[in-house]
């Protein structure tokens, strides 16, 4: 990733010295870091495509509740990253498992800043996937405390094993180009975990049978808002984890990489769109927008390991096969009765696994255009890669979540559960009451549906005194 | 690098322009691509509750589709030579062709990959076009027709137009014609193919009165939602204007790419605040509002309308020629609500709905803007009435009817038949009951997720605790 | 700012005319188009941004009021900026006060286009505050006139003083990178007077007794919405400012800008959201999402003034004191009984104002640091600069607002502040009733709260005939 735009800087430098070439290179710096930049701030933008995503899928009662933790997944991770994390994942000195200065940024080189800045918005993704699987019902404490942990440690450990020139998994045939494994299927082992630990919302099954009741989120064109601003910002989550742009060659990788992308969401989408209506999993006769929108972000998440590699059907392939295994998974919970509001599970673990392993076949020179011995390492070792990093995750929030549920503060109390945390916990409800107040009407009509209501039950008077 | 200092030199600059023209061409596409979900929630907000999902996984599947007609190439590649007719990219873009459509890349896939940034280019263009018709028949578009129509749109009837204009081998792009930034060929494209389609459809029920054809405002649920496409479609159509230009690296391109942003701001400026205050005064019936729907969509036919021209337009041109555009919207809005009077004596037959606009706001604002850019270009029939001038005006006046025609036609043929075949619409029951529960399963906001809980010392918590106790 | 930009590319042209070095100075003009562009299409975007977070701030009644300023903001704004605006602030003759050519564009030559762009971006930011502390009271004439004033005249000058190489504080030692002083200050007193002006919104204080009595607004996911994307454009703001990208040293100034904004923003919002929860004004057991929000904006706010200067620990420390001002000013106006229902003043001007003042104490050789002459006279100029754009603006706005008020169009009829202006001025309510009736359940449910409500309330018919 990033590593190899320093590495190459390198080279050139020594190379020769006259002052056009110098100038040369400084103007490919300038490239870089205009690249690096722009898609950051785009996948920076992709926290709000969560936290609406969330939003839209909680009930009205807990929507405050989830904006603040997808704010703070931001801000409280920004501050565990900069002290911990970075120096965790990216220092210059370390070994296979991690690496050990840079804290809070102390000597870190200026020219790194980018760099930091980029993967930063890596971590916040990982971390922020979490809330989603256990809204509603995660105490706040135990929240501040999980995100920090997984942002300031949990996440750096397994992207310096990938993304750092000494990590263990960088220095084999690993290949996982824009973290399907490292970011999303990280994200979605610790979401299991929580969700599992968690325990079921009030109702969710039924008591006796253990059949699933459908709790519905409050407003889907806020999960929807959400679900747009993902799509944009995995295009340059694709197109930006080349780390570089001014080397012969990348320009064509990362077209690649965004078409790939968006094939990939295509992919996903309709094939889960497709074989939810064909009543693959039950019968059903409804063109469901949420299926759909989930198997768009479980393809562009499957894509994510070998985006700048796949033929362009092959991204189509691999979106569909992402698609197929996050409804499997999300059937699968159903049984399983975890009950995960936001199906990160499903889509970030079951599509980045899809991903990893599909990578091996459709990549260029993969098992199936080329069986050979090293294209069957590429699959050994993103077997290991996948099952390490899931391993590594999942025992560690085992017991993050362990020692939470243990000191009683991972779950919030059975009443503010069903009052909701807006009120009792924020003392903001999402949608206050009293804003919505109507006057009378007069002439211009009713405004709103409050007096609509009014007037249809009988109610003469007036709302303001 | 390094052995050949000269040689080396030029060589390696030729890829900085290429990496500087790539990042360029990839910002700027995924901005444009956001214009997705710009239209998503202008039309979501602009339907009533009950048809809000319907109309958010249309334009998710917008995209989605395109997407695949434009790659159908590979697939058809990987499968083994099958034919597929109806792909999109090649048609427009294929390296092979004629002046009215090109044939390669789908029997053999030879796209070069240095070629897949201008190919996600044209496809944000093309699900733009494509876009605008779902909204000007929401409510009451067949699921089953709105699969058929937007694959013949994006796949067929766009990628031809637009081979005409940009192709370096089609027969517009030869002449004079001029229409910089698509007002013409995504626009009026675009514009055309929603009127045909919400003709053939007929209006929603209710929006005609059924004796004296009087409009019955059918207002959409949410103002805000509304407004949030719009902000994001001004958002994306900075960039879409910023972005046509296709190469930021040589000499001059700075420059026009400044003027086409500043002009695709000013436009709007013009566009919104002449349709505001045009609309205030009363041109149009009396008023006392100060309407935002208006401001919103006048702004963006401004935006449309400069499209023609943003990179050659004088500022003050820009600015006129938004309230032209603007204008335009206007007018045509208006004559769209008494167009039954002229099409027939029956008030039921022809009255035309377009609950978003979509007809006067980008085909008023294309036409506008292809005729003024005429005028309006530096040496232009305002600055130099001349007859090269006076040739732009004329290629643009056979471009623009070339392209109307060619949607048009092809348009009534397509919703003819699917109206024929009685899937165009969906049934009155369905209408009614709106679609998201009877087709989708998915109502946009779940009662049941919105129950209250008992207030407590608190006070209640959103306006259903509220009616309950004042009503208790 | 951006004329640096222009000089010192005239050098370089000036020096050497072999065709490759032309190319790479032109090519150097490339990138740095690029770059002004893509963050001012960026920053262009936080005017939806501060939108959605004044529509999400007030009652439903007045949503498509504030919604329509929000829009006008930017499409009147482009027309001052264009006719009068621009030509004040960065024409190239004029003198340190103000300059004087260049009206609507005339004679500007196209390759300054991009500056225009850029700097009309912050001139709409900087007008856009106003209309939030005057929300749901202030007439539309008069916002017409005075949106008008502001970014035509009012900020351009300010501007030019700080930004054109012959405004009299850019000759000084004044330190404002990002416009934390000449944008967010100047936009914050503005808005302060106009609030204080046009006095509370009706019973937004009690008769008698005076205590504040909270106005909520009507969707605290439409302020969220709002919030999230400044947070976006934020960064672009302050990654921006440089102006260009392709000089030496640019790369590392920028990303430090990032980053920074980042940190900023994370110290903002953590300490805003730990101070008020600590019950420092006031007992209270809510975590406040608005509040941290507001904080972290106000970090932004404050890091702006010298992002490209603070190591990264002073721009955490920057934004926990920007949160906690933000915080002093939220309390002290609701004392002094002015009714700022966006919090303009408190964020704007209070995050500016610490911020302007801690950059001469944390900027590489500060206060802090090296406590000399050099560093002591940044600090004095920077608050000789604040008082001047200070009374620069109160004065004007004083002025401007006065006059309105004389002449009777500043505020709304009490009639309409109750009923609403959506109704009364717009027609367009902004959740139309009859856009929400429902339908039978029939066996699918009920779809809206309406149609639940009316069942709980015993009410049997189809609400469709």
């Amino acid at each position: 990733m990033n590593f190899s735009r320093n590495v190459g800087a390198g080279e050139t430098i020594e190379e020769e010295g006259d002052a056009e070439h110098l100038q040369l290179i400084s103007l490919k710096h300038s490239i870089d870091d205009l690249y690096l930049l722009t898609m950051s701030i785009i996948i920076f933008f992709m926290q709000a495509g969560f936290a609406f995503m969330e939003a839209g899928a909680v009930r009205s009662k807990n929507t405050v509740n989830i904006l603040i933790k997808n704010l703070l997944d931001m801000l409280i991770g920004g501050i565990a990253y900069w002290l911990i994390g970075f120096p965790l994942a990216f220092g210059s000195e370390g070994n296979f498992f991690l690496s050990y200065n840079f804290w809070a940024n102390n000597n870190l080189p200026v020219k790194e800043y980018g760099h930091w800045f980029f993967d930063f918005v890596h971590a916040a993704t990982a971390s922020t996937l979490v809330s989603g699987s256990m809204a509603e019902r995660c105490n706040f404490y135990a929240y501040l405390v999980y995100s920090f942990i997984i942002t300031g440690f949990i996440y750096p450990v397994a992207s310096h094993w990938a993304w750092h020139p000494q990590g263990w998994l960088k220095r084999t045939a690993f290949k996982d180009y824009a973290g399907g494994g490292v970011v999303h299927m990280l994200g979605g082992t610790c979401a299991l975990v929580g969700a599992a630990l968690m325990g079921p919302r009030i109702s969710r099954f039924h008591g006796k049978t253990g059949e699933p009741h459908d709790i519905r989120g409050h407003s889907v064109p806020l999960a929807a808002l959400g679900g747009f601003i993902l799509l944009f910002g995995f295009l340059a989550f694709n197109a930006g984890f080349r780390g570089h742009i001014s080397q012969s060659g990348d320009g064509e990788v990362i077209s690649r990489a965004l078409v790939n992308a968006l094939l990939g969401a295509c992919g996903g989408g309709v094939g889960a769109l497709v074989i939810h209506r064909a009543g693959t999993f039950g019968p059903t006769n409804a063109w469901s927008f949420l299926m759909t929108l989930n198997g768009a972000l479980a393809g562009l998440v499957g894509v994510c390991a070998g985006s700048d590699v796949f033929p362009s059907w092959a991204a189509l392939v691999v979106g569909v096969g992402a698609g197929f295994t996050f409804l499997c998974l999300h059937f699968l919970l159903l049984r399983l009765k975890v009950d995960d509001p936001l199906d990160a599970f499903p889509v970030h673990f079951g599509g980045g696994l899809f991903g990893i392993v599909a990578v091996a076949f459709f990549m260029e020179g993969g098992i199936v255009f080329d069986p050979s011995r090293n294209s069957a390492t590429v699959l050994g070792w993103n077997l290991v890669g996948a099952a390490s990093i899931s391993g590594w995750s999942a025992s560690l929030c085992l017991v993050l979540f362990g020692i939470l549920k243990k000191l009683g503060i991972l779950r919030v109390s059975r009443e503010m559960e069903i009052q909701g945390m807006d009120l009792m916990k924020h003392n903001e409800p999402a949608y206050p009451s009293t804003a919505w107040e109507d006057c009378d009407p007069g002439q211009y009509g009713t405004s709103t549906m409050a007096s609509k209501l009014l007037s249809v039950m009988g109610y003469k008077g007036s709302l303001v005194d």
